[in-house]
């Protein structure tokens, strides 16, 4: 059995599941204590679980990837999932790196390596979709690394600067 | 009547436009660059032919050179690229192709916004206070003196543009250099033209647009009015005809103003006048589009018109099949334009491989995009993937149907703006018809979620939690996520 | 008007009125069988519940019990199964919960067909000659005593049936007994019912319906005529309204005729009056249609109203929200069925994986299906996978659009009768208008393929065989492949 | 090189193909001794290519799993694929088992164990999908072996009788 606190559209529900084999449709799990019967489209890889039905009806569901939202007819919710049995918290990222959130072109650089930047500053102007984005600096520090050049096209998650 | 039909376009209007072609037994000719070899209007059109030389979709000399070899008798530009270049047209017309679309004359005289707003001043029409000419980069100076003399709030405006591409407005004089630039780095990105100009910023207000099309006989009729007040950083989203709280005095009185002032410019071919109109109900002409626009499907709805297939009549030289006593506009239709974009993370386009695509349907609900299942959303064009139009009887039933529809797509691969379209739709003023442009800079209410569905979500999301552990593709719990997604910015309004 | 509504059914009938209930605000319960958890019309209701318990969805007092106990206040049954049971209606009656159709004592009315002709015959209305009664197992000597009097070739049709199922044509005497067997088999099969009854075939003939729909304040109207001549296996594939070749006079008679037909039996909710036409352009009463019919939408196409909607309303006690005079029909519809077989090997059933589903859109397009991509088109029920309507200003546009429409399908995994409903469109006589019911006995014309097409198509055989080699997954050259598929036969009309 | 020869509703053609590899998209075959050009959308993986352009134009196909037949939107066109590298022309199969076509469930039995039959003759019938469909022998012989029996479901594939 897993205990999974899920916090959706900032009220928490701790849920506790016991995932039954892939084939499995029907189960029952627990919300607060309280059991719920679930049935499922299928358990049968990531992106086969698309549809949801408990006692209070069913949902066609949409699960981002990174599991900070779920879409159902009814709309978009926020989602956050903490594993109540992964005991050991890891410590917040402190990694300056910045990369491309999107892939694209890089149309200007506003700062130089060397420069001292604060956290939201922004670095430089990437270009997707006929749109253009500002990228900005995750912390405050020095622009230790600019692998960005005005002109050069980009691919999602390439490092473009790391500040230090 | 033509045999053979270029589309100069992509996405979801070329394959509109090759939709209607076909329906006239026209055969068509699609044009794509590489990286839309896989698009719907490829795969759907009778022949096609990839643009290898620079410039692509915009690269006019290179399109009609292929209209040529391909033996087309005419070009649907469809909007943007090619729609509004007055030298490519003159270039068709020598050609001896037809352009389908206003001749070129027609689109050099309407180019000019201000001169176009000063010929409806003369002939008696009112519009928005606004700049005496347009400005290109450096003239800093002379763009401030106006702005101080039309008065803040004030509206930077792309003298090419469209669709929001380069507008920014400008609540006060300090923020003014900064929009100016930003304005003109965008209007030159999507249009390849620096060139702005200003109008004193009508706030709060509602954005109307009469669809009008004349033939080359000199008829000219409409097809009723659109309200476009519901906008997301300058581009319209949600779209609806007729306009919500007119009368029917002012229905008329703004449709004759219309078909006046493109009679004023002897309109040819299908176009918008477009209108802003103020608390008061008083309405001030801003600027003819002298193109097919993104929303006329929401037209097509209530008046039962074939916009394209008008278009290419009149190219073909045949007079109006219909006078404007034929026309019956019935019902409500509302559009919404839905985008690969994040909107919960300042609309940073979002584009990739689509590993689902279902749309709404059912009776009154249609559904243009060019994406499918399985298909790349390129990064180099706009994010616009698809627009879902519904009609209904009245409002009321037209605004639930297009929730429900809403409510239908399954998406998944890349990020969209359904989920804040769904908010939209959702919205009381929204419902009840009473917004203006100022619709877009307050919270949404919309339907929030109830107890029992959040509850249901949270067991959905520890079940999918599990599931992707037990696959071998955990998810990073959010608190250790670096977040960069937070760090990309969409450049300010 | 209702708060929850019940819809007992699946399929596309399910998903369209799930939609319509929606549009209305109304909440919607689903409810499914095992084998169609997956199916859409579960995905897109407000709430499911499984069918558990034998007979599934024809076991009414189980979807009686589910009614109540989700608190449903209406039941609609769309088509086949529970809709025109009698008895259950008047359970539904009993319990207090509305049932989405004609009264009980009009379905028992209308049930036995025969009588029912005797019945328009008494009041004046023609009718073709058919037996004096229904008969059931072991009747035969009866059966063939009416078969001899009133003439072959004589039609056998099943009392319950619906959707051709159960009908057989037998031209010469030596022929009946087994196609009497036939049908009585495939009655009880399809619907629990034995009893047969017979009808002199006019050949060629035209199936005209005319669809009607009455109040329980006793009004009646009509929404125009359907043609329904093309038919595959008994079974009507494409339809359209109006009726080609008809003269405003004969129109006007035959929807009088209706109605007066409809009229003499207090006929209350959504229901079709069929009229078989011979040759001189003379009509005949067969039966009226107690339910929604499949080919509903061609008919919401040219009037514009909602059949599902108003059958929810006048159920629900309102009067009709229309008068005679507020039904405009406007244009030309066409309306193909896409099953789940294969046409090329006398319509073996195909369920299966769907690994590719693309529907035809753009204006004046309609698909209701309930199927999508991935999801598994089950064994157990009828091969009906969706239903393609157009519209058109006249019937020339009309089928210029259906044809364009039916060849943007994109569907793999399971064969359609999506390229045999291509070559009916492409078909002269179908293009003309000029068909009879004989339409399906002779070789389809078409178009067929040129020369470049097929060369090409030949490239591409070339290249999917070596691709195939290439990932491990030869393909069986055809003159070894084991003969089984061409082994098997649908039973004989 | 390959060497093919396709029949396309009737009319052969000698198509010669030098497959490249999986992620090209464009190069020539040769028919009938004239080179034509290829656009395909991909040649990775079996189902990928559903589209193809050449100099007539493009076509969105679906290719039968048997590859009996493609679908063009112009319609569908019978096909019928030989390998002229493959010299050994395999025998005809002379198996005399009978597979269920489609899964169903068997309604009637009409033939018993030790039975001549014709081919063409009905054995027995399946309904699938509110169809009944009859299942014929595909030689003349005796039932060898019959596995079906009336009320029974079946899969796909199912051997239902042999004709020996």
């Amino acid at each position: 059995m897993s205990k999974i606190a899920v916090t959706v559209d900032g009220q928490t529900y701790e849920v506790e599941v016991t995932l039954p084999p892939s084939n499995a449709t029907d189960f029952t799990v627990t919300v607060d204590g309280q059991s719920v019967p679930v049935s499922v489209s299928s358990l049968d890889g990531i992106d086969a679980l698309d549809w949801v039905a408990t006692d209070n009806g069913p949902y066609e569901i949409t699960v981002d990837r990174d599991l900070q939202w779920i879409r159902s007819y009814r709309g978009r919710h926020t989602v956050e999932v903490r594993d109540l049995e992964v005991t050991t918290s890891r410590p917040m990222s402190r990694d300056g790196r910045v990369k491309a959130p999107v892939p694209g072109l890089i149309t200007r650089i506003l700062v130089q390596p060397g420069d001292k930047v604060e956290a939201g500053q922004p670095l430089l102007v990437l270009e997707a979709m006929k749109m253009e984005n500002e990228i900005k600096a995750p912390r405050n520090g020095t622009v230790l690394q600019l692998n960005a050049q005005s002109g050069k096209t980009v691919t999602l998650g390439d490092v473009l600067a790391e500040i230090g | 009547m033509f045999k053979k039909v270029l589309i100069a376009n992509r996405g979801e209007i070329a394959l509109r436009i090759i939709r209607t072609c076909r329906d006239m037994g026209i055969t068509t000719v699609a044009l794509y660059e590489e990286s839309d070899r896989g698009s719907l209007h490829v795969r759907l059109a009778d022949q096609c032919h990839q643009l290898t030389t620079p410039g692509g979709y915009t690269n006019g000399e290179a399109v009609l050179q292929i209209a040529r070899e391909m033996e087309a008798e005419a070009i649907h530009p469809g909007y943007g690229f090619l729609a509004e270049r007055a030298e490519f047209i003159e270039a068709c017309e020598a050609a001896n192709i037809a352009f389908i679309g206003p001749p070129a004359k027609l689109v050099a005289d309407l180019a000019c916004k201000v001169d176009v707003m000063a010929a409806a001043e003369k002939a008696g029409f009112k519009t928005p206070p606004h700049s005496a000419g347009s400005y290109g980069e450096g003239e800093m100076d002379a763009i401030q003196a106006e702005a101080d003399r039309i008065g803040y709030p004030v509206l930077i405006k792309s003298c090419t543009g469209g669709r929001g591409r380069g507008a920014r407005l400008v609540r006060t004089k300090e923020h003014l250099a900064d929009a100016v630039r930003h304005s003109q780095t965008e209007s030159y990105t999507v249009y390849g033209d620096k060139h702005i100009y200003l109008e004193h910023a009508l706030l709060p207000a509602r954005q109307l647009g009469v669809q009008v099309i004349g033939d080359q006989q000199g008829n000219i009729i409409h097809l009723g009015e659109r309200e476009g007040s519901i906008q997301v950083g300058n581009q319209k989203i949600v779209e609806e005809a007729p306009a919500p709280f007119l009368s029917q005095e002012q229905r008329e009185k703004l449709w004759d103003t219309a078909v006046q002032i493109a009679r004023l410019f002897n309109y040819q071919n299908a176009g918008t006048v477009e209108f802003i109109m103020d608390e008061a109900g008083e309405f001030y002409f801003t600027e003819i589009k002298p193109r097919l626009q993104i929303e006329h499907p929401t037209t097509e709805m209530i008046s039962g018109v074939d916009i394209v297939q008008q278009q290419i009549r009149v190219a073909a030289g045949e007079p109006l099949g219909m006078t404007q006593d034929d026309i019956k506009l019935r019902g409500w239709s509302i559009l919404c334009r839905i985008s690969a974009e994040d909107p919960w993370n300042n609309f940073l386009p979002s584009p990739g491989r689509l590993t689902a695509y279902r749309l709404p349907a059912g009776p009154n609900v249609r559904v243009d995009t060019y994406a499918y299942r399985g298909c790349d959303i390129p990064v180099h064009y706009d994010p616009l993937l698809a627009m879902m139009v519904v009609w209904g009887g009245n409002r009321e039933e037209a605004v639930r149907r297009a929730q429900r529809a809403m409510s239908e797509f399954s998406i998944a691969g890349v990020q969209t703006t359904v989920p804040l379209l769904q908010r939209i739709l959702d919205d009381p003023d929204f419902v009840s018809g009473q917004y203006t442009t100022a619709f877009a800079h307050r919270e949404l209410v919309g339907n929030l979620a109830n107890d029992s569905d959040r509850r249901d979500m949270a067991v959905a999301a520890a079940i999918a939690y599990l599931v992707r552990n037990r696959a071998g593709r955990p998810v990073t719990p959010s608190r250790v996520r670096s977040g960069w997604h937070q760090d990309a910015r969409r450049l300010p309004v």
